[in-house]
């Protein structure tokens, strides 16, 4: 918690400045070629609208180190997280946690808002696709580390008490937008895009805090 | 029409191995489509795969049979140069005949 | 578990026994089965429709992956080592119609087909074979798994 | 009752012991390898490619001509090779063109099909001229199996490509701010249990930008590269790129030159 303080009151004039260009290095004429490709390339289809594609800063300042293939220097980073930590609502209901339950369906499922789901089909977190969550479940993917335990080993042992809030805090921040803590991370920004709404949230921090979670077996 | 099989036959010692894939949907009748109507089952029903006239397997099938069936058998009694001919009939009555010469 | 283990074992042998005395075979020398036995729900049904109980036999074997990445394509073998093997069948348990398919095998064709079949689930992949006239089973257990992205 | 009873216990009994192998087996990755490995043989991909020769083989078009004069990039008529060379430059259309977008300018040129009504069919993988498509790139990019990947980089126009499609590797947008590189950006990543190609350098024989065109068992399709490349795009959560267009020619580019080396396994099997 101290981080984020630290950060949220850094300036983000920095990364204004920076976020003009896309600094995507070699000869200027290459980025000019694939902005024309990618204009002349895509259509909209379904719900995956031509918006999909509008610019992004950080999206575009971490692309732009990955073409480069250098790392962000530390004040870009930290710019990137401060304005992204300011996206972050905390739960309009004072709620953190829902239920662990709902919170393991919507870790499985990794449906919505491609071409082919309709605006109405209810999102799900992809969580699995990346973590391991439950030890039982063999299919999951290693793109993000292991939530196996995660409360557990983070020593939450009543999600509600005052001796949780600080991580409790942390876990809501990180699943609403990741890059708050990690300029570049590849974790989507789940609420601050509105991937899950805030309620699927609140189950899927049931799913990693409560101790009855079967991620705190 | 429906597209040709693939029958690979080849002998080795006294023992002639046949691999067949077909073309062929084999829906089973449960699923439905992106409306929630039901899809209607199409799917091959009966193999029957001869030597010399003579059947040297059959099989009856379902729609649990995956997609682009895969079949494989092996019989005795066949010499290099004859023919293997496998032909297949689906619940719709389509139905498909195909030879391979075994190597 | 292990007490069910042993019942479980104790009931195989007990059915082998009943086989081998031709107390719990059906006589159906030639037979494929008729077109209706495809529909029915249940393992039990499916054996019924077969012809009957059969007794477990490690002459008979089925191959099938432990697990299956998906459950549209799944590679699934029977041989049988038993003689005058004339009728193969491949079930799968949890599929909502377990008969899957059956082979009729002509005197010189061996007791040994492969084919690729769906399983909604995990699921055991039960092979029935016919040899002599009686029914001899092998089972398998295969584990489907959600694939890659979307699941 | 007490017979299905019998019939339960004795499978469990078979079951059990089945399950005890097994997990002696090892892994799950293992038991993976092994299903992927009961596969191979009897790849329903054969299929597409008998289909495929006889296409490329038939009169057909206005014109009722063959196309087997086409020039894929190593003379008329040239197969094995010509897809391993594949993007490449084409001095007679100015273009940097796929095994795709080639096979359609041939059908124009030599058998006078309307080029607009292929594309516009081109996307229908499982019907009419969409179908003769797959069934034909899978016959053609199997005439150079087993061969290795060597995309020409000596025209200003490939060397452009090559650098619009890193460009677009590392593009990030979309909800869920995915770009390529999230999935195929890091050594041993994995998605559920399915392997992620690294495809920033060449990723081994036969694995990435190699396997392609394959049969896809989940939904019995065979995909070409612009196939995958459509539905990586559908999964990254993009608008979707048009058949042929300069994205997938230009990803297409930047993947072969990375996997320079490695060879080519198609058609292959996937899950």
């Amino acid at each position: 918690m101290k981080k984020y303080m630290r950060l949220a009151r850094l300036p983000a004039s920095i990364f204004a400045l920076s976020a003009c260009s896309t600094g995507l290095g070699g000869g200027a004429d290459y980025d000019k070629m694939f902005q024309d490709a990618v204009t002349a390339s895509f259509q909209p289809k379904g719900i995956a609208t031509m918006d999909y594609l509008k610019p992004d800063s950080a999206n575009n300042i971490c692309a732009a180190a990955d073409v480069a293939g250098k790392p962000l220097d530390d004040k870009m980073v930290q710019a990137i997280e401060a304005a992204e930590m300011k996206t972050i609502k905390m739960p309009s209901d004072g709620k953190f946690l829902g239920d662990w339950k709902e919170g393991e369906r919507i870790a499985q499922s990794g449906r919505g808002l491609t071409w082919t789901d309709k605006i109405t089909d209810v999102s799900g977190g992809n969580c699995y696709n990346c973590h391991q969550m439950d030890k039982k479940e063999i299919s999951y993917g290693n793109l993000g580390p292991s939530l196996y335990n995660y409360g557990k080993l983070r020593g939450v042992t009543d999600p509600s008490g005052a001796a949780s809030k600080p991580i409790v805090e942390y876990t809501w921040g990180k699943l609403w937008n990741a890059r708050a803590y990690n300029a570049c991370s590849q974790m989507p920004r789940v609420g601050h895009k509105g991937i899950l709404t805030e309620q699927q949230i609140q189950h899927v921090m049931a799913l990693l805090l409560d101790p009855n979670s079967p991620v705190n077996k | 029409m429906a597209d040709p099989m693939r029958i690979r036959a080849a002998l080795a010692g006294d023992e002639t191995t046949v691999r067949v894939l077909m073309a062929h949907i084999m829906e089973p009748g449960t699923r439905r489509d992106a409306a929630g109507a039901l899809i209607p089952a199409h799917f091959i029903q009966d193999v029957d795969a001869s030597h010399n006239g003579k059947s040297v397997l059959k099989a009856m099938w379902t729609g649990a049979v995956s997609q682009n069936p895969f079949l494989s058998f092996k019989f005795k009694g066949a010499a290099k140069g004859d023919k293997v001919v496998v032909k297949w009939v689906d619940n719709k009555r389509d139905t498909r005949t195909d030879e391979a010469t075994i190597a | 578990m292990k007490s069910t283990r042993r019942s479980a074992l104790k009931a195989t042998g007990a059915f082998a026994t009943l086989v081998s005395l031709g107390l719990v075979t059906q006589s159906q020398a030639q037979a494929a089965v008729d077109r209706a036995s495809f529909s029915v729900k249940t393992l039990d049904d499916a054996l019924k429709a077969i012809g009957g109980t059969p007794a477990n036999s490690d002459q008979v074997t089925v191959v099938s992956p432990d697990i299956a990445e998906n459950g549209a394509v799944v590679p699934v073998g029977v041989t049988s080592k038993l003689p005058n093997t004339t009728e193969i069948y491949i079930i799968i348990e949890k599929n909502p119609t377990p008969l899957a398919a059956a082979f009729m095998i002509p005197a010189g064709t061996a007791a040994d087909v492969q084919t690729r079949v769906k399983m909604g689930q995990s699921t055991n992949v039960v092979a029935v074979v016919k040899a002599d006239g009686k029914l001899f089973s092998a089972t398998k257990e295969t584990k489907v798994t959600l694939g890659g992205c979307g699941g | 009752m007490r017979s299905s009873e019998a019939i339960r216990l004795a499978i469990l009994a078979g079951a059990l012991s089945a399950a005890a192998a097994a997990s002696a087996q090892g892994t799950t990755a293992e038991g993976i390898a092994k299903y992927r490995e009961m596969l191979q043989d009897g790849n329903p991909a054969d299929l597409f490619d008998m289909k495929g020769e006889e296409l490329w083989k038939q009169k057909r078009g206005p014109k009722a001509a063959t196309l087997e004069r086409c020039d894929l990039g190593k003379g008329p008529g040239v197969l094995a090779g010509a897809f391993t060379e594949l993007p490449r430059f084409f001095a007679d259309t100015g273009k940097v063109m796929d095994l795709e977008t080639r096979l359609i300018h041939c059908m124009v040129t030599i058998q006078g099909f309307n080029e607009s009504d292929l594309y516009k069919a081109a996307p229908s993988i499982g019907r009419g001229e969409g179908a003769n498509l797959v069934a034909m790139t899978t016959y053609l990019a199997t005439q150079s199996r087993g061969m290795r990947f060597n995309l020409p980089q000596n025209r200003p126009e490939e060397k452009n490509m090559y650098e619009v499609g890193k460009r677009l590797f590392f593009q990030r947008a979309g909800p869920h701010d995915f770009s390529c590189s999230s999935c195929h950006g890091v050594e041993g990543g994995r998605i559920r249990l399915q392997d992620l190609p690294l495809l920033t350098k060449n990723p081994g024989d036969g694995v990435g930008f190699a396997a392609w065109p394959a049969y896809r068992v989940s939904n019995g399709q065979m995909w070409t590269m612009q196939k995958r490349l459509n539905d990586c795009y559908r999964q990254q959560r993009f608008p979707e790129p048009k058949f042929g267009s300069d994205v997938t020619i230009a990803l297409g580019v930047y993947m072969g030159v990375n996997a320079k080396g490695a060879v080519s396994a198609v058609p292959t099997i996937k899950r």
